[in-house]
């Protein structure tokens, strides 16, 4: 009944192509900036913003990266988590190294030497698709945090390989608090995801989603197969980079080759989310995100709830099993993911209360 | 609707419902009959719904989340609209999909055999229909050790139609045997009813745009619009009709018209008054 | 022999013993990949439940006979369960929503297998030895365990029969037609859920008879299901869909890893043998980007 | 009536699921036996809360976040049972006030308090343990002169951990005249031949095995491929637990492991818990479990733990604490031969006392020997490597101060006490 | 029947003994045709015949063995499929190559792709340049879906449309690269008549008012007679006739290859 269209007419192509073409749709995304910048600092606990929201939207981020690169350009990956380590790594060094760059060049080198590496690993992907791509990825994966491991250098030669990333100092001012970490990682994620928004609807977006759907056709449209696919990874790459230095630097504040975060598991996860979320769907690496992250944490809290009357051992496997049976299940109910139950819900609503 | 049918009734459909997605109605109360031994053409511009009835009474829409969610279907008195797609291949209805569908990586001949999956009647017969198909179609027995997915277009129409008769059914739903066949094997793949309507038994049920011919080999046949059956009869009265004839036979009142000569405008059609 | 030829050969005969190893991980893969065109990512899951089961049942003091029987009647209650359960809801959707819905199996399998039994670790006794072969220490100074000879004949055994199920049945057939349009497949009258659970069914023995293997070697643990991770390159390079592949492809990932981790490693640090097979598989892949003997991808307009 | 609390970053899944039950399910059945019997800890009663971590890193900075500030004075200590999670956490706890207590991992320079407060390395670090090692093989050759030429293989679980004792080695390796080659295994560590055949190739005299998990059993089924005697293998005290070698059958049989604290229920302490807990039908594990060593290193977290309450309850009364106060008592733990009798743990845990200076407290290492059936003890307790090992954890301790501009205490002033 | 406004001029693309085989399967053997501007041209033949792999040879797809082709005055043996396009090459399938995830909107957009040169950042940022461009664009884009009249779905994903509908949407996204030659590969395979007239409708139309050189492959006669300049007919890859659809409407060699008796 409240959703709907009606009145609201569109005068120039440039509206009709905004992002949230629908007045209600904008609305809440403003209403959702809202709360993110501003009630969540001031009413959620420390504990919700530094270790539940923080990796949440730095995992958003990373899952924007897979998002681009398999949703949009259909380049299957399971390698996102060593692009994350490079990204780390790349930014722990520079600000090791050249400690006159400010933080926010760190971060950007981050993304840009994950890019030439994505671009590097990319390159196979012009002859390999589909599963063998992806395992082909795996290279990547663990070629990568194998060598960041072996070389010490590039975690300064500390023996155990675990660092602590140094303090955040940008634009004069130290992000110590948790609160202060998080609403950074908010504005650069918030930033990110608006930019490849953008991207995703525009030209080059257009192009990437012709390689995915049909390559051969693509071509002979006009689009180069190299140029697109390699910017694909390189884009997409440096997201991933981008949200590997969030992590080491924002999140856990320590840098380990062998993180979880950067490891195969982590890779998996973050393709988990993409789709869980929703392949190709920007909205969707969120709502992926959140799944992936939250339901774990919400199964755990739950289960402790039970701790006193069920055996442990009991909650904490069928912790596994429910996460499991939760992807099944939302994969039956929608196969294309949380964003497309999103849109199918809307779909209805607008309908609402006159079905069909 | 056909009035003496009563007696050979074999596959009818009635007033069934399909909704797409849980949100896409797209037939809206269906409802027609195929006679034993009857050939029926389903008749009706793009987006009508003829694939989706088709794919209704094979239950095929349940993978692409349609569901039929009113009405019923029944083949030789018996309800089938809970039926898997093999169990009713078993009892005999077959589809022909629309858009080919081969199995790319199968190999010709490999792809016919697929067809004869449910049969258990022994190598030597299906080695039989094997050869028959083989006769029907002499170019697939050139190309019978390609893979399908390299074949021409016509050679993948004519392998999802062999594949089919593989099958020995009693009923072929037909989705668009027409398409991309050059004029001849048009004229032959009908003949092929024909011949099977004649001597084997096998009924039809032909969704097909190539109205002319349709009408020509059908004995019966549906207009379907938007979902909706607007119009029924013998293929020689429909083919009578006026509008029929400018809609979907291009007749004019003087013959055909050349196709250089249509223009945007046109008439409308009487039957969505 | 002269020592550091000795050494070669012992270091490539290995290699190839680990290889039949990997292969019969692989295994598991290709027959669901055959058979739905997606990489079901609970194989390794599939092998820990099954052997997980199978001592779990030994514990309650069935005999091996019977405890291997049982385990095998819950591998195809499993296998019916995820057709009916989670395959059947999902036909005709894209590949990589069938191989998520596979990971969530594997979480499931994972929970499920750990809630019944516990997660303590277990050794598994096959009675087969790992000393080395005597003989051949004593003939040509090589250090080849007997256990290593024994699993490579079981394996080769599989892959016989595998071959000979899918060449000479017409299950064979329907099997591949399916992995290349499902609904296709069904239009012929092609029974996906018959076709999904012998798959699943052949694949949970095959887990049972890797999980035993592997098991023995590892004590059944929770580690079993990283086996999955050796399977991968084998499976690129011998290419997803061809049983022989998956043999082949083992024993070249099996000796050139080892080689390589023994002959390149100690230069480089060691440790290149978790990459040096998905490179190797990767580079090969640009040669031939559907591995040796898999199936090519048909680009047509 | 008041309570303690005690988070429990506990792992039940995943590849080390064996040793996060086992050794947690001692913890907690400790704490439930203090409740049962004495009421709690001086009329506080304990309570703790679970938090699945998986071994990870990344969860347990969850788990630390969201039980931090658990219970009415905020949570007691930590115990990741992880060194990679101890360096994650490290910087929060210390920022929070909230000690972290690493009993037997951890990393190894924590042990200087004067830089490093809220860390407790008790018992002994990996470096110390290390040279404990190098000292128990020089032993079995009759004397650390005999070490010299001799060639040991150093095979380690390629990880934080499994890297943290390398640079004690290599030092060691230059101070007594051996030869030392290291063979990473990547984690989990199920595919080992090529490590082994090099192993062979080199034909050590010895190898010390730093593992965990399903690596164990793997490395001494490998070892036993290639002939190698297991007689000859030192294992870390995370590759000496029942769960590492009963996998590996027979291929075990020989095999040797630092410890620190023995096997089995003979001790009155944990008699007192069979009687307390499982007798009264709760309990975390299987009762077959009790006596294992990663259940018994669990009730030596019980102990320790709950002791550091007690001598801060002392000072700062008989209420629940805060993190601070604890660490207060983390620091004055003075565990003396008659405490460890009054506590029930007599010969199951040695003596130790910790310091501003000296977070270890201890530093004996003990090795043992599975028979095919059970661990046997073989050595007496061996003391570390100290003028080694200081020198090296002051030096880091001091590297660390400076990257951070940690000022360190002044532990001289403070207890006397000095590295 | 001469049309208005429309002459036929010189010959914009010739191709010259063309040979081409998968294998042992000859798809084509020294074919030579050629193709003048503002022209109609039929390719005509039985199934299996070539003309699909004619099409690809044009535009870059297959790489014939032998034979060059001259485009313009250029003279090649082989180009890339997306070279074609720059050249203004477009072109339809005959198994609808539509991108099945992207609505109409979208798939018409990426016809236009060549013609988009501002650079990702900017893209990125829907900044100035990018921002205009792809409202200018966009602004095209709606010429040709007004001209073709699928307004009303628009926003719709390509893979929910009815068979016709999404071959017109797939001439939409030829004709949005405002080619010069435009290759049709049975654009009106699965129409009824009505709709095939509208189909000729427009391609008349493209023809006329566009000047658009067009190449079609069809099995409708009707069609192809009424509506070509001339046509080719491929049979198991040989050309066994070229000429106005009158001559090669008698030519025996046809008629017993392809025609049949019934036309
Ligand atoms: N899987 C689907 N999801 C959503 N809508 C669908 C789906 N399949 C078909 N439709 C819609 O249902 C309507 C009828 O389609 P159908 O394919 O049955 O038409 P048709 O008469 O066979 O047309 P054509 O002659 O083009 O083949 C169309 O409007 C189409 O958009
Ligand atoms: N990529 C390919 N690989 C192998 N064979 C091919 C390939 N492309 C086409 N062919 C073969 O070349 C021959 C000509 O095919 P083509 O598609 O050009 O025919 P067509 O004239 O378009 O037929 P139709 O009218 O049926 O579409 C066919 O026999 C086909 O099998
Ligand atoms: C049980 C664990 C504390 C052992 C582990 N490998 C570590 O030191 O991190
Ligand atoms: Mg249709
Ligand atoms: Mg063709």
């Amino acid at each position: 009944m409240f959703y709907r269209e009606t009145g609201q007419f569109k005068s120039h192509y440039a509206e009709d192509s905004a992002i949230f073409p629908i007045q209600q749709d904008r609305i809440a995304l403003y209403l959702l900036l809202a709360v993110a910048f501003i009630g969540v600092p001031l009413f959620a606990t420390d504990y919700w913003m530094g270790s539940i929201l923080t990796p949440f939207l730095i995992l958003s981020l990373a899952a924007i990266w897979l998002n681009i690169l398999t949703g949009y350009a259909g380049q299957l990956s399971l390698g996102s988590a060593a692009f994350m380590a490079v990204g780390a790594f790349t930014a722990y060094n520079f600000a090791l190294r050249m400690p006159y760059l400010p933080l926010i060049v760190d971060f950007i080198l981050a993304g840009l030497v994950a890019a030439l590496v994505g671009v590097l690993f990319g390159l196979p992907s012009l002859r390999i698709k589909g599963f063998y791509l992806a395992v082909a990825t795996l290279a990547a994966q663990f070629f990568i945090i194998w060598l960041l491991n072996r070389v010490s250098w590039f975690s300064n030669n500390d023996a155990s390989g675990v660092i602590n990333a140094p303090e955040i100092i940008m634009f004069g001012h130290t992000f110590g608090s948790v609160t202060e970490r998080y609403l950074l990682t908010l504005l650069i994620v918030a930033l990110l995801a608006l930019l490849a928004k953008n991207m995703v609807r525009c030209h080059i977006g257009r192009a990437w989603m012709a390689i995915r759907d049909m390559d051969v056709a693509a071509e002979v449209i006009g689009i180069k197969m190299l140029k697109t696919k390699l910017l694909a990874f390189a884009v997409s790459s440096f997201y991933c980079g981008v949200a590997g230095a969030l992590w080491a630097f924002l999140y856990l504040r320590t840098l380990d080759a062998q993180a979880d975060a950067f490891s195969l598991a982590g890779s998996f996860q973050i393709l988990f989310m993409i789709i869980i979320g929703g392949v190709g769907s920007i909205l969707g690496s969120f709502l992926g995100a959140a799944f992936i992250v939250l339901l774990p944490i919400f199964l755990n809290i739950i289960a402790s709830l039970f701790g006193s009357t069920l055996n442990a051992d009991v909650v904490a496997h069928l912790e596994v099993m429910i996460f499991g049976i939760l992807i099944i299940f939302f994969l039956i109910v929608e196969p294309h993911g949380l964003a497309r139950l999103w849109v199918i819900t809307k779909e209805k609503l607008r309908l609402w209360p006159f079905p069909h | 609707m056909m009035n003496d049918t009563n007696t050979s009734l074999f596959l009818s459909v009635n007033n069934v419902e399909v909704i797409y997605d849980h949100v896409i109605l797209v037939l809206k109360g269906v409802s027609l009959e195929v006679p034993e031994g009857g050939i029926v053409a389903l008749l009706g511009a793009n987006g009508a719904g003829k694939t989706t009835t088709l794919k209704a009474i094979s239950n095929l829409l349940g993978v692409e989340r349609g569901e039929v969610t009113k009405g019923s279907i029944s083949f030789r008195h018996e309800q089938v609209d809970q039926l898997n797609p093999a169990e009713l291949v078993k009892r005999g209805i077959i589809q022909v999909m629309e858009g080919r569908r081969c199995f790319g990586h199968l190999t010709v001949e490999e792809n016919l055999l697929t067809g004869s999956y449910i049969r258990h009647d022994g190598r030597a017969a299906i080695r039989e229909s094997l050869e028959k198909v083989y006769h029907y179609f002499p170019r697939l027995k050139v190309r019978r050790l390609s893979q399908a997915g390299y074949t021409s277009g016509g050679e993948q129409q004519m392998v999802a139609i062999g594949r089919a008769l593989m099958a020995n059914p009693k009923m072929i739903l037909l989705d668009e045997p027409s398409m991309g066949l050059a004029p001849q094997l048009v004229e032959e793949i009908f003949l092929i009813v024909k011949e099977l309507n004649q001597q084997e038994k096998v009924s039809f049920l032909l969704a097909e745009q190539n109205t002319i011919i349709a009408l020509r080999y059908a004995d019966y046949g549906y207009i379907l619009e938007n979902g909706r059956v607007v119009m029924d009869g013998d293929a020689k009265t429909l083919s009578e009709n006026e509008d029929v004839k400018e809609f979907y036979l291009g007749l004019s009142k003087h013959g055909r018209k050349s196709f250089r000569d249509v223009k945007h405008y046109r008439r409308r059609k009487r039957w969505l008054a | 022999m002269a020592g550091e030829i000795a050494f070669f050969f012992e270091v490539l005969i290995s290699g190839l013993l680990s290889g039949v190893m990997y292969a019969l991980v692989a295994l598991g893969f290709v027959l669901i990949y055959k058979a739905s065109g997606v990489l079901n990512f609970a194989q390794g899951a599939m092998v820990f439940f099954a052997a997980l089961t199978y001592v779990g049942l030994l514990e309650k003091g069935l005999s091996i006979w019977t405890a291997i029987a049982l385990t095998l009647v819950i591998m195809l209650v499993v296998a019916i369960l995820t057709e009916r359960l989670v395959l059947r809801p999902l036909v005709n959707q894209p590949p990589i929503t069938l191989f998520m819905a596979t990971i969530g199996l594997a979480f499931f399998l994972d929970g499920f297998a750990q809630l019944v039994w516990g997660s303590e670790v277990r050794g598994l006794d096959l009675g087969i030895s790992e000393s080395p072969v005597e003989f051949l220490i004593n003939h040509t100074g090589m250090y080849i365990s007997i256990f290593d000879l024994v699993a490579a004949l079981i394996a080769g055994t599989l892959v016989v029969l595998l071959v000979l199920f899918f060449n000479k049945t017409r299950v064979g057939r329907a099997l591949r037609a399916v992995a290349d349009d499902h609904q296709a497949a069904l239009s012929v009258g092609i029974p996906l859920q018959h076709i999904w659970v012998i798959v699943w069914s052949v694949a949970g023995i095959v887990a049972l008879v890797t999980g035993l293997l592997w098991g023995s070697r590892l004590g059944v643990q929770y580690s079993l299901t990283q086996v999955a991770l050796k399977a991968l390159p084998v499976l690129i390079l011998g290419g997803f869909t061809s049983i022989p592949g998956a043999i082949i492809g083992g024993l070249i990932i099996g000796s050139t890893e080892k080689l390589a981790e023994v002959y390149v490693g100690s230069y480089v640090g060691g440790g290149i043998q978790e990459w040096f097979p998905y490179m190797l598989a990767m580079l090969f892949l640009l040669f031939r980007p559907e591995g040796l003997f898999g199936e090519r991808h048909i680009d047509r307009v | 009536a008041e309570e303690q609390f005690m988070p429990i970053p506990i792992y039940r899944t995943g590849p080390y699921a064996a040793a996060g039950i086992a050794v947690f399910g001692g913890f907690m059945d400790y704490m439930e036996m203090l409740n049962d019997r004495d009421g709690g800890v001086n009329g506080v009663k304990l309570v703790w809360e679970e938090c699945e971590t998986a071994y990870k890193a990344d969860r347990a900075i969850e788990c630390y976040e969201r039980l931090k500030k658990q219970g009415a004075t905020g949570a007691t200590a930590f115990n990741f049972l992880g060194t990679p999670q101890i360096y994650a956490v490290m910087d929060r706890a210390a920022t929070d006030k909230v000690p972290l207590v690493s009993i037997g991992y951890g990393r190894s320079d924590t042990l200087d308090g004067s830089v490093f407060d809220y860390v407790f390395p008790l018992t002994t670090t990996y470096w110390n343990q290390s040279t404990a090692k190098i000292k128990f093989i020089g032993q079995q050759e009759g004397g650390m002169d005999k070490l010299k030429g001799k060639k040991i293989a150093h095979v380690y679980h390629d990880s934080g951990y499994g890297k943290e004792t390398i640079p004690v080695l290599e030092l060691q390796a230059k101070k007594y005249g051996f030869t030392l080659e290291h063979f990473p295994v990547a984690h989990p560590g199920l595919e080992q031949k090529a490590t082994w055949l090099q192993v062979r190739r080199m034909a050590p005299d010895w190898v010390v095995l730093r593992g965990f998990g399903v690596m164990n059993p793997t490395a001494l089924k490998e070892a036993k491929q290639i002939g190698f005697p297991r007689e000859k293998i030192v294992g870390v005290w995370w590759s000496g637990s029942e769960e590492d070698v009963m996998p590996a059958g027979d291929a075990a049989k020989g095999f040797i492991a630092a410890g620190f604290h023995p096997a089995g229920t003979d001790y009155p302490v944990i008699k007192e818990v069979m009687k307390h807990v499982y007798d009264k039908g709760k309990g975390t594990v299987d009762k077959n479990r009790i006596g294992s060593i990663y259940y018994n290193r669990g009730i030596i977290h019980g102990i320790l733990n709950i002791e550091a309450i007690r001598v801060a309850q002392a000072k700062f009364g008989n209420k629940p604490l805060t993190g601070e106060q604890v660490r207060w008592g983390l620091e004055h733990l003075d565990l003396t031969e008659a405490r460890v009798k009054e506590l029930g743990a007599e010969g199951f845990l040695s003596p130790m006392k910790t310091s501003c200076a000296n977070h270890e407290g201890s530093g004996k290492v003990r090795f043992m020997q599975w028979d095919g059936t059970k661990w046997v003890n073989i050595s007496d307790w061996i003391e570390p490597d100290y003028e080694l090992t200081m020198q090296l954890t002051k030096e880091s301790a001091a590297k660390y101060a400076a990257e951070k501009g940690v000022k360190p205490r002044d532990c001289k002033a403070e207890d006397g006490s000095s590295l | 029947m001469a049309v208005t406004g429309r002459r036929i001029g010189e010959t914009l693309l010739s191709v010259d003994n063309i040979s081409l085989s998968f294998g042992g399967v000859k798809a084509l053997t020294n074919i030579s045709f050629s193709v003048k501007e503002h022209e109609i041209l039929a390719i005509i033949g039985p199934n299996g015949a070539g003309k699909s792999s004619m099409l690809n040879v044009i535009n870059g797809v297959y790489h014939p063995q032998e034979g060059k082709i001259t485009y313009k005055g250029q003279t090649r043996a082989k180009m890339k499929a997306h070279e074609a396009a720059q050249q203004g090459i477009a072109r339809t399938f005959q198994n609808i190559a539509l991108f099945k995830g992207m609505s109409v909107l979208d798939n018409i957009m990426t016809g236009r792709c060549l013609k988009m040169k501002s650079n990702f950042l900017l893209q990125a940022f829907y900044l100035g340049a990018a921002r205009r461009e792809e409202i200018e664009h966009r602004r095209k884009v709606e010429e040709i879906i007004d001209f073709l009249r699928i307004e009303s779905i628009r926003k719709t994903p390509v893979g929910r449309l009815p068979y016709g509908l999404q071959k017109r949407v797939e001439l939409a996204r030829a004709l949005a690269a405002e080619p010069e030659l435009l290759l049709l590969d049975e654009p009106m395979a699965g129409m009824n008549v009505e709709e095939k007239e509208d189909m000729c409708r427009f391609i008349l139309d493209v023809n006329d008012e566009f000047g658009t050189t067009i190449v079609l492959i069809e099995h409708d006669m009707g069609v192809v007679m009424d509506i070509s300049d001339r046509v080719v007919v491929l049979d198991y890859g040989r050309k066994i006739g070229d000429g106005t659809p009158d001559e090669v409407r008698n030519n025996p060699e046809v008629i017993e290859a392809y025609l049949g008796n019934s036309h």
